[in-house]
């Protein structure tokens, strides 16, 4: 495998894996302040579609990318309502997201476009451009840094940037912030924030929404950036490998990227070998699309350090002395 | 839940009819929102699914998949297992009919239906016995490594229907044709012994009986064997259950073998009875549904059995709206996300007004 | 009016009362926790509020905490009528509590916990700062001292509970409220908390103890009000009162402290267990080398306070933990490494075992009463057709004869088991392990939370089955029923026996200072 | 009436399916007929599908792609008054027409027109789902390729092995951009809706690309190279046109039978030199004349030329 191929295999790699970044943190944040989240999918699939409708009756991706973001955390709001509220069982709220969206999105899709539940093919300012860094091409031809900077790093929608700077976020605002102290204090003994007179509701709200809103930027992506427009299933069971990798990273933020990076690999080294010769045995493609799934099964089962999830995590907070 | 007291009767019956109606509520709210007439399309579907033999003999086809997940939802559900992996284990359970059906000379279908079972039945329940095991020896989430599962079921079947059972020459990912031997007897066949006239066209078969058994075998055994006794016990109280020298390891694995076996099942029907080969994604999301069904039938056989009936009767129905109209076929979907909502996360939306009902009807 | 009435009361110019509540009430479902309570908090003192398991001094106190809100009645802080809808609003009263169950976040540092809720900032970083300063003051001022930066889930008990207190006084609290602060405390960490409090005072704080031990209400409170059922029996002054008329007040008759009961007459030693360990699984040693010895026909008395490994004592003998040692039954080797046995093959060796938390491992709640009554019991013959069916009529009948036997009130085998008071439920859980006549019953808490008319017939119970010859192992933190009912008292501390007394011949003094560590240097 | 039952990659994949479309509604515009289409959601809807519209009355009733005919050689006997017509399939009943296409010569013909337009010497080909069908055009096309540049590199890919793959553009998308990463500089996709993204990715990289089934040339002006016409719509039309005595049996629709072709037009003309008209024209003749013959992959499943 030459260098050109590597290189052009990472270049896809940041590319695959920013969907998985943004809903991965999402998955974190959520299931930091308590709440499981297994509707990631479902609202990454519903911030594709509502993206790309607004972007291509708009003409304006950033439009197209509020309308994603506005739609996904009104799922997570149901999510909210139906966890928080109600206590109910937050694993079959996720599952109900996740078929909602797979159903009204190519329903809403049929009754405006009439295209067979996808949207048109988006053009123009209907999608994320991509951005050239500075110096990038004046870079190219310097030997190793010239390829890394000029054709890893740039040459991207904003959206992997914003992704990227993320991650630095997440972990300041969890780990330096009064917000983030009591978003993990509530994930690990909501009581001790309750008696502490903070509300447990509204933080856990708080958590749910702020998911919304990375879910969205997901979706968008997938649709206005990554691919020019929506068809049904796009996110292709995305939302669940980003619950893997934020398994896989254990609830931290650095390590959710480097898991997405590795699950990104793995898709862009798919894409790219449809069978991966290994001399004594011959990988098929499948092998390559289970893999992250066989990994996250492997680290689940302890085999690579237990994955301790936060310990309130999944309960429906109730009072009691 | 909610602290409050509430009849049993009214848990099981009142709660779940009121989720379903509000969600029925809503999804006649998205019909009309996508400008077609909510009264005109339930009309057709009851219609499509009841108006015909025809239509129930394919309302009946699916609801035999239906009881088949939603049992094995529902069994685990019994030990506190939130098994969502049907969809996996029915694919597996599928490739135990296949090979059983086009590697053994069978003389006879009813021969071969008890191999098949046992085939749907061993894969399916191999497939979740892994989970199953991680879960109880490495405590890891049932619910995530079942949904890895799934995909991983997917990504095999995939494998071996391209590259190792597509009989070579044929384009479509899918098995040989099974011998006409295993052919299922159709119900209009069994019907016909009684003389009462009903449709060929539906793939309805006689694994709708073994389904009806099914359900019977099932409630006898959680409320009758002590077994059952352990597996209620096991789910309602880890710490009680171990106290009583319930071994938690013996009972997750005993559970999640009969799901996982039921949900394999579900493969006599779809591609023994139906398909009369092995499809790609032939389960069709099912194992999903089960997830509804489940929780619509309160996790009781003969609940699940009425839920089941009901979900056969959206796809029918759900079919011959995208058929005849506008509506495409994926508002069943959005029904079935509104029933899982309702009925599953949002019960306490209907259980806490039941409750203050009952309560001041107590006090006066 | 009764505003009147207590206006009239109070001598003209006189502070107003720290904390004034009139007609609070407040029902769970059935449960009447508490009904129209009237009290009054002085300022600069410390009140006890006792009363028994359930009397609802936590509630009480929790809706004056606004953790609960009360149905009726209001609350006055300082005079002011206030509104305390939630801990916000009584943080701002100037409230603080110490829960009965802590809640800290486990593996949170110290001072992320105390500054939780009470940043300074939206940064973390000065919050933190100034917190350390500040808890080196406190520390300085009331010897409340921890380490800032360790980690709770590697403190001790009494660490913790500092922590509470720590988080209290950092949001400025001049009311304190500590709910049976010392139910987990050994005497001497209880001095030490008392000492704590005492200071505490000095500086104006008031103080609301809850407990239902009458030593430490004479010791440290200046008043103390009395609970039982609910209600609001009387608040008198600590000097004017004495432990029995306190008791008399608690339970609403004279208590008999000794149940009465012919001598022991020991037979052979049924349960024999040598250097029995446990380590849990944080790694802590629980329990670090028991031998003991239980005779048939006698009553061995555990006591200690809670903590110190009687639990695990129990859940080891019943095959529930695993630990390391050796022990017989009759001669008899019993597996306690947990390996080749479990709760069922202790129950076929003749080991019956009443948990301590019932709710939790005796029973299950939503079960019906007959099905609890197969529960642990399931694999019996007389309980079971054939190999994999169960014989549920025979569970029925076996379920009426208990209820009689032990009147279950109300005797409805069908009723699920939650649906049962506390002392009805416990007496179910009796009935099911002694009406086996075993040759070793161990018993836990067995009257926590059990009115005291069970409590006397759950004694009588205990006492016949020792009188029919049967060894039983008692664990109980009421120091009271392990003398009446023990023939012999072991008590142990930080997972050892400190030493063992036969009741006749010790008294609460004597064993407080065993439960506390301390033994007696001049013994022979 | 007639009927129209579309495959998975579904009615608007810009493709196959939609050439299907196009044909049904031209001859609902030039007869003012009107005609029921049904798109396909999964595997197990087909034999549904089939027997409603067959009960319903509706005749004849044409269905797109391979997929169907294991399910019409099911169907067809129950409703022998009903004409069935099947592309891309081949199923032996009384009552079904096959239309089989050619589409090894068409694919023939665009890979020359990719190796005389590629500068680097490596083109790539996008496969929808990898099955023999597709297989044949990816044998082809390399064929036609290397018959225009002999040391030119095919890099061939496949976009899955489901009919997922039908309809998958993101992935279609980063295949292209490996392929371009390996020096392609005109990528095929024969891939149905796939390869919206395929031809979206190569217009974003600057690449020529070439379009399948229908003439895709429109969807970026001067950056598809042609489009290897699979007339569908023309098929449909017949079936339609012919009605309930549509005459059954097997049809090959092949280069001479004006089945498949290259498309040009005012969007891709200035793409195409005269040289390479001329050499294209020239193999187009030489196929239908018989005496260059195009290596058919289905015919012995396997490529002298190109390896998947
Ligand atoms: N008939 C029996 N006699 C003695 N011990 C038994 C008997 N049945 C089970 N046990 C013990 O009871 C405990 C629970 O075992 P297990 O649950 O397998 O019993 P079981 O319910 O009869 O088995 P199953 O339910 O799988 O038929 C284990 O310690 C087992 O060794
Ligand atoms: N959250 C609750 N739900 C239902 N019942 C409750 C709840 N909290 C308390 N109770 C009931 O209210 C009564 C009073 O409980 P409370 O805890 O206040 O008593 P207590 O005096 O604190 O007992 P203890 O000395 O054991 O702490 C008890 O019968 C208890 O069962
Ligand atoms: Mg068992
Ligand atoms: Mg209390």
């Amino acid at each position: 495998m030459d260098l050109i191929a590597i290189v052009q295999i990472l270049d896809s790699t940041l590319r695959l894996a920013t969907p998985l970044l943004f809903a991965a943190l999402a998955g974190l944040i959520s299931e930091r302040a308590g709440v499981f989240d297994i509707g990631l999918e479902g609202k990454m699939l519903a911030a594709a579609f509502f993206s790309a409708a607004f972007a291509f009756t708009t003409g304006n991706v950033w439009l197209g990318l509020c309308a994603g973001i506005i739609a996904s955390m009104f799922l997570s709001l149901i999510h909210g309502v139906a966890s928080i509220t109600f206590r109910g069982n937050q694993l079959i709220s996720g599952v109900a997201i996740n078929f909602l969206a797979a159903g009204l999105t190519v329903v809403i899709a049929q009754n405006w476009f009439r295209q067979g539940g996808r949207t048109p093919t988006l053009t123009g300012d209907a999608r994320f451009p991509r951005l050239n860094l500075p110096f990038a091409d004046a870079l190219r031809d310097v030997p190793v840094l010239g390829p890394v900077y000029s054709v890893i790093l740039s040459g991207h929608s904003i959206l992997v940037y914003v992704g990227l700077l993320c991650v630095p976020l997440t972990w300041y605002v969890l780990f330096r912030t009064r917000f983030g102290l009591r978003l993990r204090a509530v994930g690990e003994n909501p009581a001790a924030v309750d008696t502490a007179g903070i509300s447990v509701i509204g933080l856990r709200y708080g958590a749910v929404m702020i998911a919304g809103v990375l879910c969205g930027l997901a979706g968008a992506y997938l649709a206005t950036g990554l691919a020019a427009g929506f068809v049904k299933d796009m996110t292709a069971g995305r939302g669940f490998i980003a619950l893997a990798a934020m398994i896989f990273a254990k609830w931290r933020p650095w390590h959710a990227l480097g898991a997405v990076l590795l699950f990104g690999l793995l898709e862009a080294i798919a894409n790219r070998y449809q069978n991966i010769d290994l001399g004594f045995i011959v990988l098929p493609a499948q092998f390559m699309q289970a893999l992250p799934y066989v990994l996250t099964v492997v680290i689940l089962a302890g085999f690579v350090g237990r994955a301790i999830p936060p310990r309130a995590g999944g309960e429906p907070y109730v009072k009691e002395r | 839940m909610s602290n409050r007291r509430i009849p049993n009767w009214a848990d099981v019956v009142l709660v779940p009819l009121f989720s379903v109606v509000l969600a029925f509520i809503i999804s006649a709210i998205v019909i009309w929102a996508i400008g077609e007439d909510p009264w005109e399309a339930t009309k057709m579907m009851v219609q499509g699914a009841f108006g015909s033999s025809y239509g129930w003999g394919y309302t009946l086809y699916y609801a035999t998949n239906f009881i088949f997940t939603g049992l094995a939802v529902a069994v685990a559900f019994q030990a506190r297992l939130f098994n969502i992996g049907g969809e996996g284990q029915a694919t597996l359970g599928g490739l135990g009919v296949a090979l059983v059906c086009l590697h053994l000379p069978w003389p006879h279908w009813s021969l071969a239906l008890v191999a098949a079972s046992f085939g749907a039945a061993l894969f399916g329940a191999a497939w979740a016995a892994i989970p199953g095991y991680l879960q109880v020896r490495r405590g890891s989430h049932i619910v995530i490594t079942t949904i890895m599962f799934n995909f991983i079921a997917a990504a095999l079947l995939n494998w071996l229907l391209v590259s190792v059972m597509r009989p070579s020459g044929s384009m479509d990912p899918a098995s040989a044709r099974f011998p006409p031997e295993v052919r299922l007897p159709r119900l209009h066949e069994i019907l016909d012994v009684f003389g009462i006239p009903f449709s060929r066209a539906t793939p309805a078969n006689i694994s709708l009986l073994v389904a009806i058994l099914a359900c019977v075998l099932v409630w006898y055994m959680l409320w009758r064997t002590r077994l059952g006794y352990q597996i209620r016990a096991f789910g309602q109280s880890e710490p009680a259950a171990q106290y009583a020298g319930i071994s938690p390891f013996r009972i997750t694995m005993y559970v999640m073998l009969i799901s996982g076996a039921l949900a394999g099942m579900m493969a006599i029907n779809n591609v023994m009875g139906e398909a009369n080969r092995l499809l790609l994604n032939a389960v069709e999301g099912a194992g999903f549904i089960g997830i509804a069904v489940a929780l619509m039938g309160r996790n009781h056989p003969f609940g699940v059995f009425l839920a089941a009936v009901l979900f056969g009767f959206l796809y029918q129905g759900g079919a011959e709206l995208a058929l005849w109209t506008n509506i495409p076929r994926e508002l069943i979907v959005v029904i079935q996300a509104l029933v899982i909502l309702f009925t599953g996360a949002l019960d306490n939306l209907v259980r806490i007004p039941i409750a203050a009902l009952f309560a001041r009807r107590r006090r006066s | 009016m009764s505003d009147a009435a207590h206006t009239l009361e109070r001598p003209a110019g006189a502070v107003p009362p720290a904390i004034e509540l009139r007609g609070i009430s407040k029902a769970f479902g059935p449960v009447q926790a508490n009904k129209d309570i009237h009290i009054r908090v002085e300022k600069g003192t410390i009140h006890g509020i006792i009363g028994e398991n359930g009397a609802g001094k936590s509630t009480l106190m929790s809706i004056l905490y606004g953790f609960y809100k009360a149905d009726s009645g209001e609350i006055l802080i300082n005079g002011q009528p206030t509104e305390i809808p939630d801990s916000q609003a009584a943080i701002r009263a100037g409230i603080g509590m110490v829960f009965q169950h802590f809640k800290l976040v486990q593996n949170f540092t110290v001072l992320e916990n105390v500054i939780l809720g009470a940043e300074a900032g939206w940064l973390l970083k000065p919050s933190v700062s100034r917190a350390r300063g500040l808890l080196k003051q406190l520390a300085t001022d009331f010897g409340l001292n921890v380490d800032p930066d360790a980690l709770i889930e590697k403190l001790s008990v009494g660490h913790q509970q500092r922590v509470e207190i720590l988080k209290a006084l950092y949001r400025e609290a001049d009311i304190l409220i500590l709910d049976e602060p010392t139910g987990v405390l050994t005497p001497a960490e209880a001095d030490h908390l008392f000492r704590i409090l005492r200071g505490l005072k000095e500086q104006g704080k008031t103080i609301v103890l809850i407990t239902h031990k009458l030593r430490e209400i004479m010791e440290v409170t200046d008043n103390v009000s009395v609970m039982r059922r609910g209600e609001m029996v009387d608040t008198v002054r600590t000097s004017e009162t004495s432990p029995p008329h306190l008791a008399e007040l608690m339970v609403g008759r004279k208590v008999l402290l000794r149940v009465e009961k012919h001598p022991a007459k020991p037979g052979p030693v049924v349960l024999d267990v040598k250097g029995l360990r446990v380590v849990d699984d944080m790694g802590v040693e629980r329990l670090r080398g028991i031998d003991l010895q239980v005779r048939a026909g006698e009553i061995l008395g555990i006591a200690g306070v809670a903590g110190n490994g009687q639990s695990e004592l129990l859940e080891a003998l019943a095959g529930l933990t695993p630990g390391e040692g050796a022990a017989t039954l009759s001669g008899q080797p019993l597996d306690v490494t947990g390996k080749s046995s479990d709760g069922y093959t202790r129950r076929m060796s003749g080991v019956s075992h009443v948990p301590e938390d019932r709710q939790r491992r005796g029973l299950i709640m939503n079960f019906h009463a007959w099905e609890n009554v197969a529960l642990g019991y399931h694999h019996d013959p007389a309980y079971n057709r054939g190999a994999f069916w169960m014989d549920n009529p025979a569970i029925l009948r076996m379920t009426e004869d208990y209820m009689k036997a032990f009147d279950v009130r109300p005797p409805n085998p069908a009723l699920t088991a939650e649906s049962f008071s506390g002392g009805n439920q416990q007496k179910l859980v009796l009935a099911r392990e002694i009406e086996r006549g075993p040759e070793l019953l161990l018993v836990g808490q067995p009257t926590r939370g059990v009115d005291i008319g069970a409590i006397e017939f759950i004694h009588q119970r205990l006492i016949e089955l020792r009188d029919a010859g049967k060894a039983v192992l008692l664990v109980s933190v009421e120091l009271d029923e392990i003398l009446s009912l023990s023939d012999r008292i072991a008590v142990m501390f930080d997972g050892r026996i400190m030493g063992e007394r036969l009741p006749e011949q010790t008294d609460e003094a004597e064993l407080g200072l065993l439960m506390a560590g301390v033994t007696e240097k001049g013994a022979a | 009436d007639p009927a129209l039952v579309y495959d998975l990659g579904g009615k608007f994949d810009k493709s196959f399916n939609e050439a299907a479309f196009m044909g049904a509604e031209r001859w609902a515009a030039e007869t003012g007929g009107s005609y029921r289409d049904i798109e396909m959601q999964s595997e197990a809807q087909r034999e549904q599908a089939l027997r409603r519209l067959a009960e319903a009355g509706q005749n004849p009733i044409v269905t797109t792609g391979f997929a169907f005919s294991s399910v019409l050689n099911e169907v067809a006997p129950d409703y022998p008054d009903t004409k069935f017509a099947i592309i891309d399939g081949f199923v032996e009943q009384p009552n079904v027409l096959s239309i089989l296409f050619a589409e090894h010569e068409g694919s023939y013909l665009v890979g020359m027109l990719a190796g005389m337009a590629s500068e680097s010497g490596t083109v790539g080909f996008v496969g929808g789902m990898d099955i023999p069908l597709i297989r044949r055009f990816g044998c082809g096309y390399a064929q036609g390729v290397l018959a225009a540049n002999s040391d030119a590199t095919v890099v061939a890919n496949m976009t899955g092995t489901t009919p997922t793959a039908w309809n998958d553009p993101v992935r279609g998308g980063e295949i292209t951009q490996a392929q371009i990463s390996q020096g392609a500089d005109v990528v095929y996709a024969a891939a149905g809706g796939t390869g919206v993204g395929v031809l979206q990715t190569a217009a974003d990289a600057g690449i020529l690309s070439i379009g399948v089934d229908s003439n895709q040339n429109y969807m970026h002006p001067g950056q598809v190279l042609t489009s290897m016409l699979k007339r569908v719509d023309n098929a449909v039309f017949d079936a339609f046109e012919a009605g309930a005595d549509l005459e059954t049996g097997v049809m090959v629709m092949d280069l001479a039978a004006g089945g498949v072709d290259w498309a040009l037009d005012e969007y891709n003309e200035d793409l195409i030199t005269d040289e390479m008209r001329e050499a294209v024209d020239a193999a187009a003749e030489a196929i239908r004349s018989g005496e260059l013959v195009v290596h058919n992959y289905t015919d012995d499943d396997s490529c002298p030329v190109l390896s998947f």
